[in-house]
């Protein structure tokens, strides 16, 4: 095992894999040599790979992904940038009508296997354009995959899943887990989607969180267990296809939800969750689920503003006291 | 040109519009689900482009794409069977008219949201590039796609790597019931080339030897590494826009003005005049043609709908 | 009282409105005289009203949705028309980043009173660029309201309000509403945003259904009753805001919570209503929720196919059943 | 031109350099929050244009706007405030550097999202027309932005529609670390205008009057009801792109080839040599900036951030 920063371990994933597979190229704006993308994911990768695998793209998001596309279903494995995930916008035609819908509209003859890289989340104070989480949009358009990795170690073995599948996904990085560090192996590894991890175990509420807010949660764990509520913390790692199991298996055991993600909250990904468990779960619960995301609101430029709007520990202790 | 380019050209067109006839036929019988855009009038666009493609080479189509399929050398029934919704169409039925596909020929398949398949076509370019292969790709659009913003985004990408794709513009006059002219100033869309550095050439899109000739100088600009080339085809659309469209939007004289120089029409008037063909061999190709047509209409209606639960198959590979 | 279509009443309301207010004007891609609107909503305005307040556009989405924007916020009440609801993937910047976002970003300067017109919903054998129902998108983008009428007295009553606001709003139509009759007022009226409409009362089980699917709503009621279940249907009328009082209050009351709407079902809008009363009302609930919605795939295009994803009075006779 | 203009530029510019190099300063002091987008090397452009511009006219920003909001008359107080994230600001502190707007000088707001503000201008050109108004709307975006999709289908729309606005480009060479040349092949941005049908002209936007000239001709065809104009200036930001940019991208003298080229310095060295600018009054005009910047600070520094719960106000009107 080796320690790594989130940013140095999608980095990594992205040199194995283009060395193992020749088709596999990125694309997007300033990831070059000459600024190594706006977060440094794509540092040195130019000078090893040179400009024809690393390639700097004009600022047209909706010609990257379309050009991602049609590199895609004839024979190659892009993985594009999208500099801030809410310039998504501006490509959510080429995303969600084109990417999403090739292999289904065609009838299974074409392949799609395409990865879109792009960071959301606030936290840094730079306003309404650069600090949305639009996962719940990307759930919500069939045929994408949605990998929301919290680790280092998860960020690289999802991305090299992601990478050698045949399926578009929107591989969404959080800004401030960059720099955060982890421990990753040494060899090889894959992450399969779909599958939950435990980040803590408990009995008595269960937290599913996401991204930046797995931990905050394990934070909120530590404090909630000195008043003896002793939480058990669900990180879902990929939200499409979701661990529809793990989450019902946890609440049946602990009777109790809260679901804790970045965007806003009405039809975000913490309603999914909770309408999951509406759903499939019901009967195993002893309280109302509770969410804990970001107001209605867009996100605010001050900090003062911006703190206000985006859950942080002392929410989520909140949210576990109320039905603990 | 050499003469069996010559009726390949006549043939190939001819194909196309017998086809669409009967789609239209069909239709009326209600056969055809949803809604249908037909291509007669600018037959010449899809053959002369494509008759200087290789099978390997791709293409990029519309929701006016029957005739690129044919043209590109897609199998009448299995066309025919996903116009009508079947299970043994290109696309199992998922797809129809507006989203036809078939990549054992490098139909790369048709889009029905106007100018998304530009930048597609840009990175099937860049695919080639990037794989060391010289096929090119051609992506046709109409004059109402150049309006959208991935037309200049998805253009000027392929200018700037210098990709190998054509950029066939099928400037039919109008964009529903809206005219070229209504919707930008300039009157030629082959100007816009300017804005990337690239070659733009306007010419006859009814013309199958213009075209063809166009075609050829920018796939062999393209083959030769010297980047994408933009050829605004002036063409006419021969119906309305779509299945329910009465088209009164035209000026009075129009269509007749327009039929007038029908591609097919003149092909086979040419053809004729200077001896390449003779009655009797354009009665036999025409027979020809209505047989495979016939074979697959009656290919298509005899083949089952998909079962319902079919739907759930094909969301992720 | 009169008898009406759909689509004559969205005409009426846009009439009416323009001769009351001449800032109010309509801009979309063959609305005018040439074609008159994809759906024929916009029949005869541009001759009643001349080309200036009736304008035809290029086909260029964001452009129509940025242009309108800009009006809006100098002292014009626009009504965009996109001429498919999947089309508004080419305008999300503009729509979610910018039209939503104006007022709150600029601390409250700016008024957007700017009107999206667009249909949604399948049925009619067009595939999958032509058929989806993205509502859900807009729900989880704060600063949009979002209208979504089921019958001709709604879709007048609710845009003569959206037109008359101050905010943008999406103004969700069903293709296949649009010949459908209904009554409405010779007068003048307008409905508030936020006020739910019980289309039928009951005791055993809520149903809450938008658009189209308040009508399959109302089928299966009736078959339902005959099997001596009887449903009570609401209709949101509008999902931002949305009446959760109504939802909450039926819930209560029948304690059980079956949610319908076109769409796919991950993330959806029925996500949304179920997990609202996951959090609020969960101690009424005597069974769990069910939700019928669209599975996960694009829309395809074979009419044995399309029938098969878009729900019908029998799922939904079935998902009450399961849980009645 | 009229010495009184003259002074008016070179104040105007000044005061945005002064404003921003205290910017610069507070940011190093950690009192800034966020990112930052400076001007400086830029002035020539907003203030050549807004120089003729009323107050009645409209402008449309971006993430570098400070120089837009200054030239066209934003209080330098409200600015500051706005970029310290205060209670004080012009948007409450909501919406910091990338979006201040003052709607009651004109100011629309900027957009953060590039190419964003194009179709934005076209709407409040058609809205003054609507209105039956006179007044024209100066959009100001970069060369990068001008890759945007936007850029094609915002300026297609206001020439057709023939809308009184300017579509200012400030290509100043960069789109971050992506040179203008790298991101399209046409040298000149304003080439692009042939597919618009509009006029394009490409001037060096480090000289302020050729930029005033461009921008007056341009307004008074824009008033005179004969559309848009596509107005490319040459110019240079003088730092990185944004707060922790090093720009290293640069090749070796370029930066120092520019600042020769320093807008202020030209116009002061100019009003100097022709006796309109005294050494003593330009003392003098920047120390009232100096003051005027100082008081600024003072206002921004000693306000209140907003309280927490105010990020809930301000969804909907
Ligand atoms: C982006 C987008 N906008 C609008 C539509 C609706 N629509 C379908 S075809 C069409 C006209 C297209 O015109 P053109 O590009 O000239 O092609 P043509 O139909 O003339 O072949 C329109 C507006 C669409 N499918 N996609
Ligand atoms: C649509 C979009 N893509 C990418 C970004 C990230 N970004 C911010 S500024 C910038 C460069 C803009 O270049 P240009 O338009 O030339 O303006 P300049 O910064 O040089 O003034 C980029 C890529 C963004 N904000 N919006
Ligand atoms: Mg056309
Ligand atoms: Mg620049």
């Amino acid at each position: 095992m080796k320690e790594i920063a989130f940013r140095d371990a999608i980095r990594e994933a992205l040199v194995e894999e283009m060395k193992r597979d020749e088709t596999v190229f990125l694309l997007g704006e300033d990831i070059g040599r000459y600024w190594e993308g706006a977060f440094k994911v794509t540092k040195g990768l130019a000078d090893e790979f040179g400009d024809k695998r690393v390639r700097d793209t004009p600022i047209s998001e909706s010609a990257i992904i379309g050009a991602a596309v049609g590199a895609a279903i004839t024979g190659m494995r892009p993985v594009a940038e999208i500099m801030f995930g809410d310039l998504t916008t501006l490509a959510m035609d080429q995303i969600v009508n084109q990417a999403a819908k090739i292999h289904y509209m065609f009838g299974g003859q074409a392949k799609v296997p395409l990865v879109i890289r792009t960071p959301f989340g606030g936290g840094v104070n730079i306003a309404a354009h650069h600090s949305q989480s639009l996962q719940a949009w990307f759930m919500h358009a069939p045929g994408l995959l949605v990998a929301i990795p919290s680790t280092p170690y998860d960020a690289k073995g999802l991305l090299k899943t992601a990478i050698r599948g045949d399926n578009p996904v929107i591989f969404c990085e959080h800004k401030l887990l960059y720099p955060e560090k982890g421990l990753i192996p040494e060899e090889d590894y894959t992450i399969p989607f779909g599958l939950a991890q435990t980040r803590r175990e408990g009995e008595d509420v269960t937290i599913v969180a996401t991204m930046f807010m797995v931990g905050k949660a394990l934070e909120a764990a530590k404090t909630l267990e000195k008043q003896t509520i002793n939480v058990e913390v669900i990180d879902p790692r990929t939200l499409i296809p979701l661990d529809k199991e793990a989450i019902i298996n946890s609440v049946r055991k602990t009777g109790r939800l809260v679901v804790v993600s970045e965007g806003c909250k009405t039809a975000g990904v913490t309603a999914e969750i909770a309408a999951l468990v509406a759903e499939k779960a019901i009967d195993y619960l002893d309280a109302p689920v509770r969410r804990v995301a970001e107001p209605d609101t867009p996100i605010p430029f001050s900090p003062s503003l911006e703190k206000h709007v985006i859950p942080d520990e002392k929410a989520i202790v909140e949210a576990v006291k109320e039905i603990a | 040109m050499k003469k069996e380019t010559l009726i390949r050209l006549y043939r190939k067109m001819l194909e196309i519009r017998i086809f669409e006839e009967k789609v239209f036929e069909l239709y009326g019988q209600n056969l055809v689900p949803g809604t249908i855009h037909l291509y007669s009038g600018e037959e010449a666009v899809a053959v002369g482009v494509c008759t200087n493609l290789r099978q390997s080479d791709y293409i990029v189509s519309t929701h006016r794409g029957h005739g690129h399929c044919i043209a590109k050398g897609a199998k009448l029934d299995k066309t025919m069977a996903e116009i009508l919704g079947k299970k043994t169409g290109y696309c199992k039925g998922k797809g129809g008219s507006m989203h036809i596909a078939d990549f054992s020929i490098g139909m790369l398949g048709a889009t029905a949201v106007v100018g998304a398949g530009i930048p597609i076509a840009t990175g099937a370019g860049l695919s080639s590039k990037l794989r060391g292969s010289d096929q090119v790709t051609a992506c046709f659009f109409g004059d109402g796609a150049s309006n959208q913003g991935t037309f200049h985004e998805g253009i000027n990408l392929a200018a700037i790597w210098r990709l190998p794709v054509l950029f066939v513009c099928e400037n039919n006059l109008y964009a529903m019931g809206t005219r070229q002219t209504q919707a930008m100033l300039p009157q030629d869309i082959s100007e816009r080339s300017v804005a990337y550095g690239i070659p733009g050439v306007s010419i006859d899109g009814n013309d199958v030897l213009s075209v063809y000739d166009a075609a050829e100088e920018a796939v062999k600009r393209a083959r030769g590494g010297l980047g994408p080339t933009l050829i605004e085809c002036k063409t006419y659309r021969q119906k309305g826009h779509s299945r329910w469209d009465p088209a009164t939007y035209r000026p009075k004289g129009e269509v007749e003005k327009w039929l007038e120089k029908d591609p097919i029409i003149r092909l086979e008037k040419q053809l004729l005049s200077n001896g390449e063909l003779s009655e009797a061999k354009t009665t036999r190709i025409k027979r020809e043609i209505e047989n495979a047509v016939e074979d697959a209409v009656k290919f298509a209606v005899s083949s089952p709908y998909p079962a319902g639960d079919e739907a759930l198959e094909d969301v992720f590979a």
